[in-house]
């Protein structure tokens, strides 16, 4: 059965869930729940579904292509490069991959099959509707044209195969979050239905976003999941988060400080539409691999480096990248449960999504990517810093999802995208897992959030504890938990990338940085695990004694995401590390002809490389290719790096324990005086990026305003608040117009006719002038009517 | 030829009147209506009058679907009307508006016990001139139709007779009205001085050949005679009279600076006919003035400085209605000078309209027409159902237009909170509402303004849409995320102390309600189905 | 005598306008008012007369007869407007008339 | 001759317009009115156009004013004497740009107004004075043929028009009490 054409049932049932709970918000109570839960297991039922069929796919474009290998090396007039399939090595497998899993869309003679059939062949492009469809007049515009339509490839069926299984979970354990449990007595709160409402038009948008086969419907994903976290970090809108900032208001911060990034996406599109003529991701990835591209959008050009490097700043938006980051940890001011889907698992990595959905585009940018690389770099490292002496539970694991993003990021730097891809994924589980315990301590402390006000909660909440620990051991990146594959995998590919002659220093300088922040991980998430669970407790002893195990809809989903914090990471075991044949890079030979088609495009016709095999990570590092020497053979030291990383997770846990294993305080605060204290300052006031940018946006402008004194009081003031101030000013003036006097208002009327008709009147002669096809015809005419009165009258006479 | 010889020469062509039948329907209705009343009782033609006027409506929209009005290529009754996009597809849009003011009437009746023969009578009559005004080929019948149409509304909007806001209402409106149309008179007045005709096609001719010609070339001894200038065209007339004729359009299309009677007429009028008279009324002008702007468009000369009025009425429409309507504090108000702020943005595209004929040609001139006019239509159903949801929606709050009424209508009236939160993103129309019409009416209306190079005025468009999110989005905040104050609304409300009631509505004006809030998003993500569904109606065709 | 007539007849046309206009903003009491805008489309219908009487066609005569129907109907339903408005304020004087304003 | 009397009857129909405008009493402005109606009915027979000026006199001064003048008696109007500011400013400039608007329209029309009837006007009325047709009977053709659609549309604002009038003058309650309204009395 075809259940890639039956893809758009998933975010069509998450809005009907949506749509259903929004009205009945009054009467549904508690069936709310049960509703979007419902809805969200079906999906997920729908997704693996999807994610065998796109599996099958795969293996049978693998046979087609070592068929059709088999049989073009019988014909010598082939082309001669290629050998055969089983004496190639695994990039040209890849590339042949590629072509055959998409052979419809690499089709030359058949360039946009996707338009044209409701669902083409191999890949799964699911077109709905055409939505827009303006045709050009002028023959130098391009015709807009954007189809509602979804597409499915392996990228889109891994994303929705786990944002559908962690988000069901996420469910069941809000069904038992969000029910207020006073004294045996269950209270559903009157928002409970909203706030399942809210949750499913999440799921909805999220989907949308990664099935969108175009910017546009890509757009509308990306906007609706900015709203519900909007809604949703502002549910509780009348609490207050902390001192400075209502939820309502981190609600606003995150609107805000997305709707910067949102912009830097809008301009990137429109660049791309104006330079490539399309919105669509298979029509702009075929133009750019024909090379069918105009001045500034082939490699390292112009325009496709700002049009990248404007759609990375919508993704530094979305995912909390610097400059763009400071929303996430307020955004901690939602339910929990929506923390552990949107600001951990789901939302945020919309934009490593959309970079790996883009990967030829951005592979076609060395200097985006080097920024890409950067930014991530340096956002792990910022963040992770930042995590390490937060007192909030959550405060942490925001920091935390900050800085596993920026891996994610430098991942997509050194140009292995299916690596970010896969960290996203491992990421998923554990940080889910991390919040939904953390959301259970919570719940259980009633409300509570400050690490140094727990300890010893493992005796009392076993379960919750045991599903932290494993998840802090992922994340920390120990072997055999998922967190070590990924995050070890990316540190590996940086270091690959830093084999190469020019960039050697940087790439270098990157994975110094990235195991320094996997140091720093270490540490701070297991300071947490130590402060919460171990050790004495700092509660009241009447506090400590009500602490109990949450119900089973909760521990339940704990314990599932527990395991799979295990386990997810055993999908892609690289063969430098353990060699087990087939069962190697599974994860990645899965996405390889999605994500990986920017680099093999860069290799093949870029630098025309042909054979030998090519770490991924490196291929990006142009200088690298040029000489084409050094990377043919080059297998990193990874079970080396993977020993050595494990040792520096170590050293983070180490130093953890020594501090915190007793839940004793003082010991820490020893150290904090000690010269370590500009770094604790810096780690608590989180870099004081927020009090930065206070300064930069709001003070800095009011400095600025006092050193050019008048200016500012007209200019600066003016525009910086006074924009709105005018508006209201001229609505008032406005206002005071309409007097209710019937004949002020007729006088208003016979004023706009008069400028009209005065207009009219004084111009004429100029428009009749101006015109060129047009002469007086009245002039003539006058002539040749005097004379004919004139005869008349003489006539008459 | 002479006058004696050219009449007893006319030979009546096409009077078949069979071509207004599905028009008729609302004639007959409106009829039925009065006589209905006259052989019942109070009570049950207060019963059944609304389902008399509902059918006669809901039936002139079904046969809008069987393509009865002639192809856009001829006239009929003797070239008094023309149909293009706005007679079958715009004539359901008006009509939809209509209906829904039909079934949230009856309510109003009853609590006002208001005459309800001739409420529902004078409703169907003003749709039959909105509907007529909408096809109306030549001036003097789209005056006349006019004239139908408006003084039906200014009855309606003063119906309410022991009202004194509502007579005030009625009494702005009828005088600045009549104003207006004298206006309107003495402009078809010149142009029929100019060009010998009130008939938009033979006038589109006369522009054409520069003067007023002898129609047929002749033959004489082999030799053709070319169709002579017999009168040319005076210019001073043709722009006086346009002039004119534009400023009683711009009073009905509630274009500013002759928009001073909307927001008083729209907050005194009761609710439901105000919601028609911010939309059918507005759709059926538009319809005609792109009648009048294509015949004149012929004209080489008119393009330039028309297109520069036109545009200024746009700009001064924007930023007025957008800027007035930050400081409201009615919604009924705000809604006027948004709707003004709305109509500023279609005359953007009625001025591309204009600019055409002087850029293409041909086949190519005819397609772009095509989608200016449907884009104004597309703009303008999307406004109609917009309107008709967040007016619909308004009537659930029964006398109080105080926007603090609306504080925590979520709590307290979910559905009707959720669709007025629809509309009003859809009003908003840009930025992060793309999959509502209001966003797709503006996308579609802007774009053919850039390609057409009115670029400076489609970001005009934009700054000024974005300053209407903030009162458009301030409601929708205190809808969601204020508490219910009953004190305040108390305060407000006067004298009257139970505070804001709710109606309850019958389930016909639930179900048009929920059906507008599902139109926006259908129009919004199907356009092209609307399009091609007016494609089909009038050209018979489909892409 | 047919061209200074018309040229005559259209400044005639034009005034009566403009004295409608003036009327419409300076009377005071609704119903002047309204004979203002009576007076408005009488300076139309000369000028239809006129410009049909200069061009030969006697259409203008038929759409001065529409227009005075029209201006008929206006009247009625105008007066009965002001008669409601008068059972409602006692007054007819349309300064005082601002209680929608705003 | 006739242009003497054309001439005449030009300044009492101003003479007359004016007095419109400027009568404080509501009842002479109305007959001022009368005047002017009257006077252009006279400029339409000077313009040969017999039916319209019969009708002018019969619709206009026969009815509309007698219906204006019956309610202006009815409510026994006068104007108000005294005036606020804003609407004496109004005024002022209202007046202001009348002068404006008029003289700017009349020189245009003065200067673009190509003079003298066109040659067919000549031929036409030369050939229906030949003829002997009489003008109502043209007209009536017209308007059952060319102008059928506002013939009959007229008659559908007649019965809007009725209803209306109806609807809105006739008492408020069944019991033929008036009731002020709620917020007048507050």
């Amino acid at each position: 059965m075809d259940f890639i054409g039956l893809v758009w049932l998933i975010p069509a049932i998450m809005a009907i869930a949506a749509l259903i709970n929004g009205l009945g918000c009054r009467k549904l109570g508690e069936k709310a729940g049960y509703i979007s839960v419902a809805a969200m297991v079906f999906t997920f039922l729908l997704s693996a579904l999807i994610f065998f069929q796109v599996r099958g796919i795969a293996n049978e474009a693998d046979h087609a292509a070592v068929a059709a290998e088999a049989s073009r090396v019988d014909n010598p007039t082939g082309n001669p490069g290629l050998v055969k399939w089983n004496t190639m090595n695994a990039a040209q497998q890849a590339v042949l991959r590629a072509q055959y899993t998409f052979a419809p869309i690499m089709d030359p003679e058949n360039p946009m099959p996707w338009e044209t059939s409701a669902r083409d062949g191999a890949g799964g492009h699911v077109h709905l509707w055409t939505w827009i469809d303006v045709p050009s007049v002028f023959a130098s515009e391009h015709d807009l044209r954007v189809d509602m339509a979804f597409h499915v490839d392996q990228l889109t069926a891994i994303f929705l195969l786990f944002i559908s299984f962690v988000g069901s979970l996420v469910f069941i354990y809000a069904t038992g979050y969000m029910r207020e449990d006073h004294h045996g007595k269950v209270e559903i709160d009157p928002g409970y239905a909203r706030f399942f409402s809210y949750l499913a038009l999440f799921a909805a948008s999220m989907y949308i976003l990664i099935l969108g086969a175009n910017f546009v419907v890509m757009f509308i994903g990306w906007e609706g999941v900015g709203l519900c976290s909007y809604l949703l970090i502002g549910f509780f809108y009348n609490k207050q988060f902390n001192e400075k900032l209502s939820c309502a208001d981190a609600g606003k911060k995150a609107f805000i400080v997305n709707r910067v990034g949102d912009f830097g996406l809008m301009l990137g599109m429109f660049l791309i539409f104006w330079g490539l003529g399309s919105l669509s991701f298979q029509t702009i990835i075929h133009s750019l691999t024909m090379g069918e591209v105009p001045n500034g959008f082939g490699y390292s050009g112009v325009f496709i480096t700002a049009a990248t490097l404007l759609l990375f700043l919508g993704a530094t938006g979305k995912s909390a990248q610097i400059p763009l980051f400071i929303w996430l940890p307020d955004a901690m001011a939602g339910p929990t449960p929506v923390s552990a889907l949107i600001h951990a698992a789901t939302m945020v990595t919309a934009g490593v999504y959309m970079l790996a959905r883009l990967n030829v585009l951005y592979m076609l940018s060395p200097t985006t990517l080097a920024v890409v690389a950067v930014i991530g770099a340096l956002t792990a490292f910022v963040a992770a810093v930042a995590g390490c002496a937060q007192r909030g539970i959550k405060k942490i694991l925001a920091y935390s999802t900050v800085s596993q993003l920026g891996f994610m990021f430098l991942a997509i730097g050194v140009g292995s995208f299916a690596i970010g891809i896969f960290h996203v994924f491992t990421h998923a589980f554990f940080k889910a897992c991390l919040f939904l315990a953390a959301g259970s301590v919570i719940h259980a402390l009633h409300h509570e959030e400050d690490v140094f006000k727990m300890g010893g909660l493992w005796s009392k909440m076993p379960k919750t504890a045991i599903a932290y620990l494993a998840a802090t051991i992922a994340i920390a990146g120990f072997f055999p938990f998922a967190g070590f594959f990924s995050k070890d995998e990316i540190l590996y590919m940086v270091h690959s990338a830093a084999q190469g002659d020019a960039n050697s220093l940087f790439y270098t300088t990157l994975y110094a940085l990235g195991a320094f922040t996997a140091l720093l991980t270490a540490f701070y998430m297991f300071r947490s695990f130590f402060l919460t669970f171990t050790g004495k407790t700092r509660m009241s002893e009447e506090k400590y004694s009500h602490v109990h195990e949450s119900p089973i809809s909760m521990s339940g989903v704990l314990i599932v995401l527990a395991i799979c914090s295990l386990i997810v990471g055993w999908v892609n075991i690289p063969s430098g590390l353990i060699p087990l044949g087939n069962l190697n890079s599974l994860f990645w030979g899965f996405l390889e002809p999605i994500t990986d088609r920017g680099a093999m495009f860069i290799a093949q016709d870029i630098y025309g490389y042909t054979d030998g095999k090519v770490p991924y990570g490196a291929v990006v590092v142009g200088e690298v290719m040029k000489d084409g020497t050094i990377y043919g053979n080059y297998h990193g030291p990874e079970l080396l790096l993977a020993i050595l990383s494990m040792g520096i997770a170590a050293i983070g846990l180490g130093i953890a324990w020594m501090l915190y294993k007793d839940g004793n305080l003082e010991k820490a605060a020893k150290l904090v005086k000690s010269p370590l204290r500009p770094f604790w300052n810096i780690s608590l006031s989180a870099w004081k990026w927020d009090e930065f940018y206070d300064a930069l946006f709001v003070a800095g402008s009011w400095r600025a305003s006092k050193a050019v004194l008048w200016v500012d009081k007209y200019i600066v003031d003016g525009i910086v608040n006074g924009s709105g101030r005018v508006c209201r000013a001229a609505g008032i003036r406005l206002r005071q117009m309409q007097n209710g006097q019937v004949q002020v208002y007729g006088l208003v009327m016979f004023i706009g006719a008069c400028l009209f008709l005065l207009y009219f009147a004084f111009g004429i002669s100029s428009f009749t002038e101006n015109t060129d096809s047009y002469s007086d015809p009245a002039s003539p005419l006058r002539d040749t009517l005097t004379g004919q009165v004139e005869n008349a009258e003489q006539s008459d006479q | 030829m002479n006058p004696i010889e050219n009449i007893q020469a006319y030979v009546p062509t096409s009077i078949h009147f069979s071509d207004l039948l599905q028009f008729a329907i609302l004639l007959l209705g409106g009829i039925a209506c009065l006589v209905f009343d006259a052989v019942s009782t109070k009570e049950v033609s207060r019963k059944y009058l609304p389902m008399i006027a509902a059918g006669a409506l809901v039936m002139t929209m079904a046969s809008c679907f069987f393509n009865i009005l002639p192809p856009p290529t001829e006239t009929f009754i003797e070239g008094a009307f023309r149909s293009d996009e706005f007679g079958q597809l715009g004539a359901l849009v008006i009509l939809f508006a209509f209906l829904m003011m039909t079934t949230i009437m009856p309510s109003l009746v009853k609590k006002r016990n208001l005459p309800a023969a001739e409420v529902y009578s004078l409703t169907l009559f003003a749709a039959f001139g909105a509907v007529l005004l909408a096809i109306a080929n030549e001036l003097l019948t789209a005056f006349i139709v006019l004239e139908i149409m408006s003084l039906s509304l200014y009855v309606l909007i003063g119906i309410d007779r022991k009202n004194a806001k509502s007579t005030e209402a009625c009494f702005k409106y009828f005088i600045l009205g009549a104003f207006a149309s004298a206006f309107l008179v003495l402009g078809i007045a010149f142009l029929f001085g100019a060009t010998h005709t009130t008939f938009l096609t033979e006038m589109a001719e006369v522009f054409k050949a520069g003067g007023v010609v002898v129609t047929e070339a002749v033959v004489e001894n082999g030799v053709t005679i070319e169709p002579a200038v017999v009168q040319a065209l005076n210019p001073m007339y043709v722009f006086l009279g346009f002039g004119l004729l534009f400023v009683g359009m711009c009073f009905k299309l509630t274009a500013a600076p002759f928009h001073m009677y909307a927001p008083d007429v729209y907050e005194g009028g009761n609710t439901p006919t105000v919601m028609v008279v911010a939309t059918s009324s507005k759709v059926a002008a538009f319809a005609f003035l792109l009648h009048v702007l294509e015949a004149m468009s012929h004209w080489p000369v008119f393009t330039q400085p028309v297109i520069f009025v036109v545009g200024f009425v746009a700009i001064v429409s924007m930023v007025w209605g957008n800027v007035a309507a930050l400081v409201q504090v009615n919604f009924k108000r705000m809604m006027a000078y948004s709707s003004i702020a709305h109509t500023g943005y279609m005359l953007v595209g009625a001025m591309v309209y204009i600019a055409l004929p002087n850029m293409l040609e041909g086949e190519k001139l005819e397609m772009a027409m095509i989608a200016v006019r449907q884009a104004i239509l597309l703009y303008l159903a999307g406004y109609t159902v917009t309107s008709v949801l967040s007016f619909g929606t308004a009537s659930y709050i029964d006398g109080e237009d105080h926007m603090d009424a609306y504080r925590g209508l979520i709590f307290r009236k979910p559905a009707a909170a959720i669709g007025m939160a629809i509309a009003m993103f859809s009003l908003v129309g840009i930025g992060f509402t793309p999959p509502t019409i209001g966003f797709m009416g503006k996308f579609y209306l802007f774009k053919e303004a850039i390609q057409y190079g009115f670029v400076a005025l489609a970001v005009i468009a934009v700054l000024a849409s974005a300053v209407s999110a903030w009162y458009y989005l301030s409601l929708v905040v205190k809808m969601f995320m204020r508490e219910v104050d009953d004190t305040q609304a108390v305060r407000l409300a006067g004298t009257r102390k139970e505070s804001v009631k709710l109606f309850s509505f019958d389930s016909m004006t639930r179900i048009i309600l929920f059906a507008s809030s599902i139109l926006i998003f259908i129009l919004g993500v199907f356009p092209t189905m609307f399009i091609s569904l007016g494609e089909s109606l009038v050209y018979g065709f489909t892409r | 005598m047919g061209e200074s007539i018309f040229e005559a007849n259209l400044i005639l046309s034009l005034f009566l306008f403009t004295v409608g206009i003036l009327g419409v903003m300076w009377k005071r009491n609704a119903i002047s008012l309204f004979m203002s805008v009576e007076l408005m489309l009488n300076a139309a219908n000369l000028a239809f007369v006129t410009f049909a009487f200069q061009h030969g066609i006697i259409d203008g005569g038929i759409l001065v007869l529409f227009i005075m129907t029209v201006a008929a109907a206006e009247a009625g339903v105008g007066l009965a407007i002001f008669i409601a408005l008068f059972r409602v304020r006692r007054h007819l004087r349309v300064d005082e008339h601002d209680m929608l304003h705003g | 001759m006739a242009l003497v009397i054309y001439y005449v009857l030009f300044g009492i129909t101003v003479l007359f317009a004016l007095g419109v405008l400027f009568n404080r009493n509501t009842v002479r402005s109305a007959i001022c009115l009368v005047g002017v109606m009257a006077a252009l009915a006279v400029n339409y027979l000077i313009m040969r156009q017999e039916f319209v000026a019969f009708i002018q006199i019969v619709v206009y001064t026969g009815a509309i004013m007698v219906l204006f003048l019956f309610v202006i008696m009815l409510l026994n109007l006068r104007e108000p004497e005294v005036m606020p500011w804003y609407l004496r400013k109004a005024r002022f400039w209202g007046g202001a740009l009348s002068l404006v608007f008029f003289f700017t329209l009349a020189l245009a029309v003065q200067v673009w107004t190509v003079s003298g009837v066109t040659p067919g006007a000549i031929e036409n009325e030369a050939f229906i004075k030949e003829s002997g047709t009489p003008e109502v009977i043209l007209l009536s053709t017209l308007m059952i043929t060319k102008y059928v659609a506002p013939f009959i549309l007229t008659s559908i604002l007649l019965l809007v028009a009725v209803i209306g009038a109806i609807v809105m003058a006739k008492r408020y309650d069944e019991d033929g009490q008036e009731i002020i309204s709620e917020e007048e009395v507050s």
